[in-house]
């Protein structure tokens, strides 16, 4: 396929969730009514989503796999000239899968609500923000303009916002307001400095930046430009300690939510420093990186730590919240990784940030999915003395928590090993003029990280799939997998297995982008 | 002898004559009418305001100046160039759906006054950018206000309305009275008045005039920040806002201070500044000092008070006028500081096209809910839609989130100004100030989406239903603005080079 | 030394003028009234026709005793007479008298010193009425601020319709511009300044801020002695400033017939006749109400004088 | 004649001015305040004007206008006065109260749950629209 | 200079009128009785012992007519510059126009107090 079809291709998937989002407040044509206005405007949801899943697919099998570090299907349009901003979009091989796993599980979202509409505000309302929130997602995934980046990035907000604040539960709106804060007050010290590197550097496009590799700033203005970037893209990532407001955001979240959430809104920030940080501004990355990567460490440590804590008995511990502070855990290692410098680590980011969102996605599924049949994700409510005795009562339900937890907890195999072992992998031998030391210590303590992380995931693992043979017997049979949600779950777990089984294909796409991008290093 | 007259170009005036012309036909008018056709001169007002917008048209070229006097090598009092054709399309533009949205007001006001008293305000306000002396820009000042002092206290029955006129007047005044020195100052200092002669003048003063011309240039700001609510000055806004009727406080928020910007701008960069490393930095803190005021004021308004919603723009209008203020503190320190006032007119249209329209959906709501408390607009989506979407768009482009793109824009450019000219602090201070305000505005807009509380009355339902719907049907004139507003502000958001282009090049 | 031997003569001869002529209007009044009124009048103090009568007035204010009310302010009180008659002692210094200097002192913006000037004076009245602590004076005190209201606006107007037909703001220069025909044209200004002028002086029929009948004695009923004398003191001396002002601004002044040796007699009789003209109106006409007053004023002295600034405006740049 | 006697003196207006406006209570009075400042500014223009000998005569032109725009506000602001005082029987600016920032204190609208209970206006227009 | 001469005589006028005053009343001192009683001091009303204090209640029915003319006094000030120079060479028929707009709004103003029953005593 050419370049020009992939070009509108690449438009249509961003613009078309837009166009759908408006659509879904329109009264919907007649013939197209369904049973009722809800089930019209969540079809209309589903046939969006799909069709951007659609054109994703399409635009990945269009794609050059064979060069994938340059920029492809890129549209460059003079939009503001008063500010230097252009409507430039663009995908290579570090950007392609992070878009289609964001179609797909817009996708899948959109599917399981179908079926299964959270509780809160009305469904064209609902599925016009998801609609945004996609739309936004493949925005900041697919510009390459820094202010574009900025307004994409923005955008996700709002929806995400009213997503906690009307279709939440618990403290949601409280939840919202701290989450939209947060990563709004990041966002906008970001936006300080996008705006100083396009100042100083005469422009905005990413691509001229990166090709520039910072060439045109000096150092303190690099220094400068990264911390107030790194700041609002490590709100998001999230890196500790700026993580506080993800664990009550997941908490108030609908399912939906927090599985867009985790899996495609905490990637943003990665994916900002891969794309801008590190080839825009080597100089200032450099200094920061060993910092960066110690925080990444305590994230690690300190989120497998509050998981333990919370998936010990009698402590309360909530399931979406432990897997928010999972996240936590599993986004340091991502943080770890960009930090190493070396192509190696920051691939292994850029799988560990692929294996995430499709795992703890599935995660999030299932956990809400729990939550609907006990009508708690309060795990001592859940398990009680002796366990909650899934296995027995739901075994596919059971069954494919299992394997998401091991999946997240990195066993060879599964996606969630490669990403994470490339990460150390590169911080065990970071990039030139990288104190070495402190790197094999980061190492040391992100092995020791997995561990705690395999001790935390199989005692939620003990304590909810497994039981007494009382629990089991005693209490009556919950509702099993339905056809809907395994429909929502299974390209999740097939995923998971397939990049497990087969990294190569991803780490194919990414490694000579990464190699592109840390050209100045 | 050849003629003493100076030539008039009246075609530059035309933006300034229409109104105040209009203005006393109006009034004549509002004599010989009878009552009943009375609403017909709020029409014909708007249209005059809108018409009165159109005519910069034949000036774009913006080269037309007038009120020269070549004969002592001063310069031109009235000047159309591009920055005033751009301020007054603005405030005539505003001026026009501030009376849009007066029409169906309401409260009781006489109607040939306050029609009169709009026009000759706009045409102060109009002549206001393109004074090019202190003396035509001080009168044009007070052209300005003046009547908007009987504008705020023209609901006679109110005693609130009285209480909020004297606050401004009192304070107003003083602050003309303490630029008026300062202006006497500067004259002595400079020998004229001439907005670039006084900038020549002060780069030669004599030694022994320093301390006179400094404290000249200070008091004369001083005057400005006292009318513009700059913080520590901005105690009577919310005030006066709030018992001012609403098109009013509509209308100080937005005309107002776009005029009270223009004549700063004039002053601070055409007049002072060979001083700019004074007042630079001066404005710099102020405008930090308004915005976090500003913004931390809003931030404090609960929900159940009455005319809580009017506060709450009240008070960001301060923390607004912060942001106003940025650019004028960059343009201090920049080698063109024409060049970085065009961020402030371009914030100034986007702020007037956003916060008018916000307005109008107040004014909307008021109509039902006269109290006008935040707790007002709880379900507001369920039972107008329409009015629900628009102002949530409205407090988002003021939010400046998206979907609100141009003011999310808007913000950019003023950030890029501060950042450019090595302001970061400020550029810091901004950005938590945005943050700050995003939490008021996103909670009026949640309110909007949150479902109305159930009204314990049910059975008087069907009684009242075709009252009801009366009271919900939607009067031309507020919808006319909102939608205008709304939709101005849709087409800004998608193509934001029409107003950002104005950041780009020198208007002055 | 000629200099200041020149200005003390001036300032001695306005000081003259100043006392003596306010004297001879008041005996004036004093007889023509009686005449009209078909009675004698004074004819006792003096002998001759009782001439000494005002100056026996003097004499008794004098020597009685001067009193302040308790609950006055005392201060504002006391100044108050000063204040009202002073401002004419300082207008009759501008006044020409006859050609070549013949003048106190030329100024060059006379005509509007001495409207400026003028208005102080009602200043005296208005403290006296609020300083007498008296619900009375205050009453007249208020009459006589919105008889300032009534009457200041219409006398500018006409005064500013002669400064535009002269072309200047000096009272010797609008004498010095004066044709024979300007009286026409300007005839309804003068009509409208002298009326206006009679406000001013609360002369009846516009004496409704003194009227004795209702309020007693308006702004002045506390006030003896001295004090009460200098304001009767200010009001003939008003009288002689209003009459010689209009005879400056609309009558020619000293122009006439044999005006280069003679101009300062052209100028006294026809003050003379216009004092004569004031006491004559005092007699003739009942006093108006308060707002008969306003509604004159507004919907008949200014429509007028705005008129005529018109008119002469049209006439000037006609024949020019 | 030296410049400083003017100038001194209009400082000094301007100050006795300054003062009422910051020390008295009493509208009317600050009203006057104000006029004495704007007029210490007109005496300082027109003697700036002599001093500068101005050919223009910019200063004396600005005097002009600063007397009719002392006029105007005078006229408003008298007019604005006799308003509030209709109202409330004072003009004393430290009572002007009615519209403070509502800050808790006993004076404090009632509660948020309170105006949740009771129905609004627009609450009911909304239902009467719903059942129409 | 013949300008400020030209009022230092006039001050000196307002010297010798301050001094008359002075003189008046010192003399006027030496020539009359001072005999104060209670009754002499108090506020006359006619004979009648006066009731309540001196700051009555009274309503100021022609404030509207101060407003008026402070409007009015004020804008005529503009007329004397301009009717010096108007007929001037050089100036000619526009500035008498442009006059008459002038006086045209202060008739509008007068015109509309008229209408709206200002002038009339209610």
């Amino acid at each position: 396929m050419n370049d020009t079809a992939l070009q509108y291709v690449l438009a249509a998937i961003v613009v078309l969730p837009l166009l759908g989002a408006v659509g879904a407040l329109l009264p919907p044509p007649p013939g197209l009514r369904g049973r009722g206005p809800d089930q019209a405007v969540l079809r209309h949801g589903v046939t969006v989503t799909g069709a951007v899943l659609v054109l994703s697919v399409v635009l990945a099998a269009g794609f050059d796999h064979d060069h994938p570090a340059t920029m492809q299907a890129s549209t460059d349009l003079n939009w503001i000239p008063a500010l230097r901003i252009h409507l430039h979009l663009g995908i290579d091989g570090i950007s392609l899968p992070l878009l289609v796993l964001t179609a797909l599980l817009t996708f899948l979202c959109a599917l399981y609500s179908y079926f299964h509409l959270p509780a809160g505000g009305s469904a064209k309302s609902f599925v016009a923000l998801l609609l945004l929130l996609e739309g936004g997602t493949l925005a900041t995934f697919s510009v390459l303009d820094l202010m574009l980046f900025f307004l994409a990035f923005e955008t996700v907000l709002i929806p995400m916002y009213f997503l906690i604040a009307r279709w939440g539960g618990g403290d949601r709106e409280r939840s919202a307001l701290r989450f939209i804060v947060y990563t709004l007050l990041g966002s906008v010290i970001m936006l300080l400095g996008l705006l100083l590197i396009g100042v100083k550097a005469g422009t905005f496009d990413m691509v001229t930046l990166a090709t520039d590799n910072g060439s045109h700033l000096s150092h303190s203005t690099q220094l400068i430009a990264v911390l107030a970037i790194g700041l609002g893209l490590a709100v998001k990532a999230p890196m500790w300690p700026l993580h506080s407001w993800l664990p009550d955001a997941h908490t108030a979240a609908p399912t939906v939510g927090s599985v867009l959430l985790a899996g495609v809104l905490l990637k943003m920030g990665t994916y900002g420093l891969v794309r801008i940080v590190l080839p825009d501004t080597p100089g200032g990355i450099q200094t920061f990186a060993p910092y960066l990567a110690a925080f990444a460490v305590v994230g690690i440590i300190y989120g497998s730590l509050a998981c333990l804590a919370l998936a010990r008995r009698g402590n309360g511990g909530d399931l979406k919240r432990l897997i928010a502070y999972s996240s936590v855990g599993h986004m340091g290692f991502v943080l770890l990784g960009i930090a190493s410098l070396n192509p190696t680590g920051v691939n292994g980011a850029l799988f560990a940030n692929i294996a995430h969102g499709l795992i703890t996605g599935l995660l999030f599924f299932l956990v809400g999915a729990i939550k609907d049949r006990y009508g708690s994700s309060d795990l001592d409510q859940l398990a009680g003395r002796g366990g909650a005795a899934l296995y027995g009562r739901a075994p596919r339900l059971g069954g494919l928590l299992a394997f998401a937890a091991v999946a997240s907890l990195g066993l060879p195999g599964l996606a969630g090993f490669w990403g994470e072992m490339l990460a150390m992998f590169g911080a065990f031998k970071p990039g030139a003029d990288l104190s070495r030391p402190a790197y094999l210590t980061f190492t040391a303590l992100a092995a020791f990280g997995t561990l705690l992380t395999a001790g935390y995931l199989l005692t939620v693992v003990r304590r909810v799939c497994m039981g007494d043979r009382e629990t089991s017997e005693l209490q009556p049979a919950l509702a099993d997998v339905k056809a809907y949600e395994f429909a929502a779950w299974t390209p999740l777990a097939a995923l998971t297995v397939l990049a497990g089984l087969w990294p190569a294909a991803l780490l194919g796409l990414t490694e000579p982008a990464v190699r592109s991008l840390l050209g100045g290093h | 002898m050849a003629s003493l007259v100076q030539p008039v170009d009246w075609t530059a005036l035309t933006p300034v004559i229409v109104p105040a012309a209009l203005a006393v036909a109006v009034l004549v008018a509002d004599l010989f009418l009878p009552q009943g056709r009375k609403p017909l001169l709020g029409w014909v007002t708007a249209a005059g305001l809108a018409a009165a917008a159109l005519t910069v048209i034949p000036l774009r070229d913006g080269h037309r100046t007038t009120f020269c006097q070549p004969e002592t090598g001063g310069g031109c009092s009235y000047a159309a160039d591009h920055f005033t054709l751009v301020v007054q399309v603005l405030v005539l533009g505003g001026a026009a759906l501030t009376a849009l949205l007066s029409i169906n007001t309401r409260e009781k006001i006489p109607a040939g006054e306050y029609w009169f008293l709009l026009l000759s305000s706009a045409a102060g306000a109009a002549l206001l950018p393109a004074s090019r002396d202190l003396a035509t820009l001080i009168v044009a000042l007070e052209v300005t206000t003046l009547p908007a002092f009987a504008l705020v206290g023209l609901r006679r029955d109110d005693r609130l309305a009285g209480e909020a006129a004297l606050k401004f007047f009192l304070t107003s005044v003083t602050a003309t009275a303490v630029s008026l020195l300062g202006i006497s100052f500067v004259y002595a200092a400079t020998g004229t008045l001439q907005l670039t002669a006084v900038a020549e003048g002060l780069t030669h003063t004599p030694d022994q005039l320093h301390t006179l011309a400094r404290a000249g240039v200070a008091l004369t700001l001083v005057g400005f920040a006292f009318k513009l609510a700059v913080a520590p000055f901005q105690f009577w806004v919310p005030d006066t806002y709030a018992g001012a009727p609403l098109p009013v406080a509509a209308y100080l928020s937005v005309v107002g201070k776009a005029a009270g910007f223009s004549g700063l701008i004039l002053v601070t960069v055409v007049a002072f500044r060979p001083y700019a490393h004074v007042w630079g930095p001066a404005i710099g803190v102020l405008a930090a000092l308004t915005m976090t005021v500003g913004n931390v004021g809003a931030l404090r308004q609960r929900p159940d008070v009455p005319r809580g919603a009017v506060r709450l723009l009240a008070w960001s209008s301060i923390g607004q006028a912060g942001y106003l203020l940025v650019p004028m503190a960059a343009a201090g320190s920049a080698d063109d500081p024409a060049h970085e006032i065009g961020t402030t007119v371009a914030y100034a249209l986007m702020y007037a096209v956003v916060n008018l329209g916000a307005f109008a959906v107040v004014a909307l709501v008021e109509r039902t809910a006269p109290h006008s408390r935040l707790t007002d607009y709880r379900g507001l989506y369920a039972s107008r839609p329409a009015a629900a979407l628009a102002l949530a768009f409205f407090l988002l482009c003021l939010a400046g989130l998206p979907p609100g793109v141009i003011g999310l824009f808007a913000k950019v450019a003023v950030f890029s100004s501060a950042v450019g000219a090595q302001h970061g602090w400020l550029a810091v201070i901004m950005a938590v100030n945005v943050v700050i305000a995003l939490v008021y505005y996103l909670r009026w807009t949640a309110l909007l989406f949150t479902a109305a509380p159930e009204p314990a009355v049910a059975a008087d339902a069907d009684t009242g239903a075709g009252a009801g719907a009366a009271a919900v049907r939607t009067p031309a004139g507020l919808g006319l603005a909102v939608a205008v507003t709304a939709v101005a502000g849709v087409a800004l958001s998608g193509a934001p080079q029409l107003i950002l282009r104005y950041a780009q090049g020198a208007l002055l | 030394m000629n200099d200041t031997l020149d200005v003390v003569l001036r300032l001695v001869a306005v000081l003259v003028v100043f006392l003596v002529f306010p004297l001879l209007v008041g005996q004036t009044e004093h007889k023509v009234m009686a005449h009209m009124q078909g009675r004698l009048g004074p004819m006792y103090a003096g002998g001759f026709h009782g001439w000494a009568q005002l100056v026996a007035d003097g004499v008794k204010f004098a020597q009685k005793e001067d009193i302040v009310p308790a609950d006055a302010d005392r201060r504002v009180f006391q100044l108050a007479p000063a204040v009202a008659l002073l401002p004419y002692l300082l207008v009759l210094i501008a006044i020409p008298v006859g050609p070549d200097g013949f003048v106190g002192q030329t100024l060059d913006a006379g005509l509007i010193f001495v409207l400026a000037v003028m208005g102080v004076g009602v200043l005296g009245s208005l403290m006296a009425g609020w300083a007498s602590a008296n619900k009375f004076s205050l009453l007249g005190g208020l009459r006589t601020a919105a008889q300032l209201m009534a009457y200041e606006l219409p006398m500018l107007l006409t005064a500013a319709s002669v400064a535009m037909a002269a072309g200047t703001l000096s009272l010797p220069g609008i004498l010095d511009g004066y044709h024979w025909w300007w009286t026409p044209w300007q005839l309804v200004g003068g009509v409208v300044f002298f009326t206006a002028g009679l406000a001013e002086l609360q002369r009846p029929p516009f004496d409704m801020p003194v009227a004795d009948s209702e309020i007693i004695f308006g702004a002045y009923t506390e006030y003896t002695g001295l004090r009460f004398a200098l304001f009767l003191l200010a009001e003939y001396a008003g009288i002689v400033v209003l009459c010689a002002l209009t005879t400056v601004l609309f009558l020619g002044g000293w122009h006439g017939p044999w005006s280069g040796s003679a101009g300062w007699v052209w100028t006294l009789v026809k003050t003379a006749l216009l004092a004569f003209v004031v006491i004559w109106l005092r007699v003739s006409y009942p006093r108006l109400r308060e707002d008969q007053l306003q509604k004159l004023a507004w919907t008949v002295l200014i429509p007028l004088s705005l008129a005529q600034i018109a008119l002469t405006g049209v006439v000037k740049v006609v024949i020019s | 004649m030296h410049l400083a006697y003017p100038a001194v003196l209009a400082v000094l207006l301007f100050c006795v001015g300054l003062y009422g406006v910051l020390a008295r209570r009493n509208a009317i009075l600050v009203l006057m305040s104000v006029e004495l400042m704007l007029n210490a500014v007109n005496l300082n223009l027109v003697a700036f004007d002599v001093w500068l000998r101005d050919t223009v005569h910019a200063g004396q032109a600005l005097t002009l206008f600063t007397i009719t725009i002392a006029a105007a506000e005078i006229g408003l602001g008298l007019a604005i006065v006799l308003l509030v005082f209709r109202h409330r029987g004072s003009s004393d600016v430290d009572r002007l109260t009615g519209l403070a920032e509502p800050h808790g204190g006993p004076g404090a609208p009632h509660a948020p749950d309170a105006s949740d209970a009771t129905p609004t206006p627009a609450a009911d227009d909304e239902k009467a629209e719903a059942s129409a | 200079m013949d300008y400020f001469h030209g009022y230092s005589v006039v001050g000196l006028v307002a010297v010798v009128g301050v001094l008359f005053v002075g003189v008046a009343f010192a003399s006027g001192r030496l020539l009359r009785p001072v005999v104060p009683t209670p009754e002499k001091m108090l506020t006359y009303e006619c004979g009648v012992d006066p009731v309540g204090g001196d700051w009555a209640h009274t309503q100021i029915r022609y404030y509207v007519y101060s407003f008026l003319y402070v409007i009015f006094a004020v804008d005529a000030i503009f007329l004397f510059p301009w009717a010096t120079v108007f007929a001037a060479p050089g100036y000619g028929g526009a500035t008498l126009v442009e006059m008459f707009v002038f006086i045209g709004f202060l008739a509008v103003g007068l015109l509309y107090a008229w209408k709206k029953g200002v002038l009339e005593w209610t």
